[in-house]
């Protein structure tokens, strides 16, 4: 090593800096993989028992086809590449090619790899979010087409318009982590699907609004949590880069929101129900989430905290108000993330370093481009698969549950196995 | 005084209870049973084994009530738990010796 | 890149190893962040049926006032500044305030949001071990209340006396990660809080001690997982920076300690019981866990093991004593985090490099110091509670259990729909 | 800083690159522990809810177990030194004494604390898999003694031959993150132990297989989540050092191939079941991550997707297989570890950069050696068992479960404290 | 012989069968049932629904026994689980024609 | 018409289903119940108690026939349900008064 030169160390030194962007790239792709069983176990808790494995089931597919047709053509129709910058659509071609450059850092902080890995997994989460406001009603099959087609299509399409470079990035507008892109995109799809499919049997009755309480709420709780441990690699990640400042200050307004979530939902729903709902806690905790993923790396600490607060109080509002205009959403998906997504992706226009009535314009077009698209193509989609193939499970199956009905199994067996006869094989 | 013991489908029990009110019995026990009767259990799938479990979730509703009352809280049982198909379950009538009621101490058909 | 210097070349690998240590401080916090599941999911399968969502509540509502307070006063009462070396108590001021330098290397191996998110994540934990011990009779209320102060002030306090700089760290005291500021302490306000409300109802009968035993021991094998898991952030976050052999070797410490702490309460409490009894054992890893927090970068292996084993065989015995005395704590908070961190704390003046009658001495005045200030000051808060808004549920509500009674809920509702009836929407 | 070398920037240059990439080993060191929660949580889903709380504490054990045996022999029965490059067998001596340069980047991209607790997580891998295929009727003492044995002697005697530099490394054998070495070799031990111990009372009738339904599927897809997350730092963390472009490409093919895997699991298990059988597609997750094991490295995303996805297939078949034969696995550790740990290695021969006859051979060679050994170890072992203490627990205890029997506890209680009555204290 | 059944409270459990176990009633079989009477379920909030879940959990009591002790156990029952608040349950007396011990075969008193 | 209340071991319950299906009774009601008797539950032990559980699970069926099969009945269950240890429980037989078929209302044996 004697004759090192000062251009050497320089690039042994960069070298060393793009190891450890690239490792938080991949890091924060495990916690936000994570985010998949925070979404599995919390659907399954809120919805009822005779429907847990069919909730199961759904999230255990979605994750697979999410990142497989991700890997054959979403991430190309994310990111078509700069010839398509400023548009509203572009491709890049099936399958994944990089060049050896792609696995080096003139790629950028990270390798090709890790960009397609850690975009994949975001992709699948907007037909995880539909999944829980479908639940306990919707075919198994016509769920999975849905998703296929939603995951596959409509969610690079627009996540193009901002991330891959197209016309609402040329706009100026700004959505850091995906308040729009991911959470309100999934959210408009969640309640296109939601109207078209109808409530739940017995939800909605001539002498009230009927509770269908969740079965099994530390399953819940176990999937705020792993959603919001998820979350700091969702946003933390998205910084797209280990920088030092960055990152650290992404965690700091990510925790605080979550927190002031929290708080909000349960000062609200206090002063609203006069109880202490749990499930309204847990819904607040995700709604800062989701409203500080747009401007994360924008705000301070009290903005932060403002921005959770405010969405903490939307949530029991805002839940109120779907089931008010019959909406029936088993876990509060689209309170959670279209609403509290529309919310963060203004907030970015409020509060902050970007704060101004421009970029508030800016935003209020983003999001409303995103939604608007996003629940025409979800609505056109479903009202497909309803008069083709259906897509509502009969009125016996939804009474004997989808577990019997889709599946032949149940949740939690726990009979004698002398209640039991194998007939064939 | 009598008690009715319904074996029920679960899923008529709203619409038994709402039947049940509207002749103004309000009062009754609930409980947990499996049926094992004409009506087989759902087909099932487990590892690759096919089976079928062969009961069916029901619910008993336990109801004591004077004599007088029994033929048509049967009536209206029948009227409202009834969807036709097979596995729609038995209504039983049983003679009983005495009621008491805890809370009074009281003996007989006012403690119902 | 024509003309670099060696001093430029110098500064560039200097800055990426500062990458390097800023991003292990933030994965380690997102790894303590999960620990919070971990408490909530050991305490919900400890506790009765009747009262998880009660617990659950708790659990994410402290986590979120943890955060929030430690933003608003914990963090500059704890870290006051060099102004306060060696004193009793001091105060930086309210919020956060970063300069731009401290958002650089200039700051140390991190930047300053990174060091306020680690000792944040820190915070809640001294609540959670409370929420535990006083599980299935408290009030919600007084409850949220006796943790926000404990968190605010009484946690930040007896820390700043160590990590802050305090009297006890220039006394020679050595605390690495815990032992004693964070597990001894939960412990002691946890031992307060109980004593001053009482055993549960029926705990401690004429004829004998009736065990209540935990509804769900999944749940509680869940939290003590992801409390391991989360533990290698809290000890090797605790480094403070990436250094490779500090870090690894607490790694190593630490697994060791838990699997020797798990064999001790195997060993221990079949030989004290003949049963092979699943709760002492997850009760053992977390004794062992506790244990090693002190010393963990001052250990070898095999004094590890040594800590974590004595550790374990501590936890029946304690368990069996706290019953004796009747002091009735549904998830064994005071043997796990009292007295073990006791235990731990003492043992950095008897094994590894620290070993020696001085250190003993000044680990044993650390801990009492510590302990005696928050129980006493735990006990003060819970009496003054006590005798103001009461700290206890009526008798009635705590035979219904607290899901009902504070909630108005069930943490697994599995009736017919039917046989609910909605009233008002 | 006004002398710097050029050599001393590049010494830190590579100093920095050192914490990163001992840093990664122990990130991933920490996913590697959480697959123990993992197994824990599906094999708890999976068995009767009679056993659960004796499969957990079987699982906390071997955890514990494992790394303290790993650590007194283990580690140096498996990386024995040069001296027994290209041997069947070596033995480096007891304990851990690494020198102080062990501790520094001369050991090479990580300090020798990171390498054993990175390879101590691995090693209690294999007895947890013999635990879900011997749940629900083997004695506890006898599984523990087994256990031991076997993570403390035939992993690592194996484990030498390939990564330790033995016999099948010097032959060409290739396996990089353990197909074989891991996964197959605690199939191979799981098979002999299921057959040595004999089916579940009452599970292979006259008339016909019996389905035993797990208790608990939430709990088992729990379960496969944590152990997808895990495989993350299982394969990624095999890289052995945080080089962007290996480690991202493993990140790529270990999350093709799982979700390959659930898909092929799917539609195979449609066509042979008409049905959507979630432990299927939970399995076809597992053989698929057990699949792309051996070659993670060496493929592109479409032989990724491949292997998967034959792995998928595998399952229902090789499930069915096994019950046919009459070898009962509660959970399917046979058909997920040892059948698609097979088909990984020999993948290994067909698709991606080393494919070619002569490797295919090489492969072939290497998995049945270990898998031979292996299974005459453990059956051997298991035999000598059931000759002098006895393997099985008595038909009335695997009646009564074994959580009464073996534990004196049951995993859910709800009963009413009041049908309890405390005798003894 | 009878067959007593007794709906009681499961908060007043364990003081019934104390009370039963000091007059020799030692064997019973118990289940549990969800009553609908007088007494109301707790108020339920979930989601911003406020309602009343309808039943309250209790415990059956069935105890078989001979003729001439059937008024000690009621009395005794009435004693030892009377809150005297709305919700106390009831207790109901039943003939029985036979009864069979499964271990032995014996039929009548004997077997009980 | 006659109503059979028999509490089985949960673990003979196949044994008794198959013996009855033997002898053409394949329709009854099973619910789990608790059963305190002779035979006490097992050692339990949870941090450091050690405890009884005092009562076993158990299972009951519920069979209602008419009068000429109860003794075939309750032959057949004494037969299959039997293991001659303390806790093999009990057979009782009740007089119905009526069953009616809630599917077609029929009323008397033609509705078992
Ligand atoms: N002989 C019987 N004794 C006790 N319960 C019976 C008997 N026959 C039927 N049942 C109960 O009634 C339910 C419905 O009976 P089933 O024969 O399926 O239909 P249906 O009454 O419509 O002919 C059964 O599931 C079982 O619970
Ligand atoms: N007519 C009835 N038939 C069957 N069970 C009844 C009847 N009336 C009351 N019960 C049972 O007794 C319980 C207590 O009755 P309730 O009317 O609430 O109070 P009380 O008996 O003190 O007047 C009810 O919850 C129900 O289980
Ligand atoms: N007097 C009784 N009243 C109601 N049930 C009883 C009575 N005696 C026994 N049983 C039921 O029968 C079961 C078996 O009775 P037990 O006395 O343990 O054994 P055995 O019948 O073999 O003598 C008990 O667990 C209980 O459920």
């Amino acid at each position: 090593m004697a004759n090192v030169t000062a251009q050497q160390a320089m690039e042994a030194a960069n070298e060393a800096a793009f190891l450890t962007n690239n490792l938080w790239i991949l890091v924060a792709t495990v916690l936000v993989f994570i985010m998949h069983l925070g979404f599995a176990t919390l659907e399954s808790g809120f919805v009822q028992r005779k429907n847990t494995v069919n909730i199961l089931f759904k999230n255990a597919m979605i994750i697979a086809i999410g990142l497989l047709t991700y890997c054959l053509i979403g991430f190309n129709l994310m990111y078509p590449g700069a010839d398509f910058a400023g548009k509203f659509f572009g491709f890049g071609g099936f399958g994944l090619n990089p060049s050896e450059a792609d696995l080096t850092s003139a790629y950028g902080d990270y390798t090709y790899w890790s960009d397609f890995i850690f975009q994949g997994m975001f992709a699948a989460t907007a037909a995880t979010i539909v999944s829980g406001a479908v639940a306990e009603r919707i075919k198994l099959e016509s769920f999975l087409i849905f998703a296929t087609i939603l995951v596959a299509i409509s969610y690079p399409i627009t996540g193009m318009w901002k991330w891959g470079g197209g016309w609402l990035d040329a706009m100026g507008f700004y959505d850091f982590a995906g308040s729009t892109l991911v959470h309100a995109m999934g959210g408009a799809a969640a309640l296109a699907a939601a109207i078209v499919l109808g409530p739940r049997l017995g939800k909605y009755t001539p002498s009230g609004i009927k509770p269908i309480p969740g079965h099994n709420m530390p399953l819940a709780a176990v999937g705020v949590f792993l959603l919001w441990f998820g979350w700091f690699g969702f946003n933390g990640g998205s910084v797209l880069s280990a920088d030092a400042a960055n990152v650290s200050l992404v965690f700091v307004t990510t925790a605080l929101a979550a927190a002031a979530g929290a708080v909000g939902a349960f000062i609200a729903s206090y002063l609203l129900f006069k109880s202490h709902d749990l499930s309204m806690v847990l819904n607040g905790i995700l709604g800062g989430l989701v409203g500080i993923t747009a401007g994360a790396d924008q705000m301070g600490p009290m903005s932060a905290v403002l921005i959770g607060l405010v969405a903490g109080v939307i949530i029991p509002f805002s839940v109120v108000f779907f089931d008010r205009i019959k909406v029936d959403d088993p876990v509060g998906a689209t309170s959670v993330h279209l609403v509290c997504g529309i919310w963060g992706t203004l907030a970015v226009g409020i509060f902050g370093k970007m704060a101004g009535m421009g970029q508030f314009i800016n935003q209020l077009i983003g999001t409303l481009a995103v939604c608007v698209f996003t629940f025409a193509f979800s609505f056109g989609l479903m009202y497909l698969l309803k008069v083709t193939i259906g897509i509502r499970v009969s009125e016996e199956e939804e009474i004997k549950g989808l577990d019997i009905a889709e599946h032949g199994a149940s949740a939690y067996q726990n009979v004698e196995n002398a209640a039991f006869a194998a007939n064939i094989q | 005084m009598k008690k009715i013991e319904a074996i029920i489908r679960s899923s008529r029990f709203e619409k038994v209870k709402d039947a049940l009110a509207d002749i103004g019995v309000n009062f009754f026990t609930l409980s947990d049973v499996k049926g094992f009767g004409l009506q087989k259990g759902s087909k099932m799938v487990y590892r690759g084994s096919v089976y079928d479990s062969n009961y069916i979730a029901r619910l008993q509703l336990d109801i004591l009530t004077t004599d007088d009352k029994v033929d048509e809280i049967i009536k209206t049982i029948v009227g409202s738990g009834r969807t036709g198909e097979v596995g729609d379950g038995k209504i039983t009538v049983f003679d009983v010796q005495s009621v008491t009621r805890i809370r009074t101490g009281e003996v007989g058909e006012s403690a119902i």
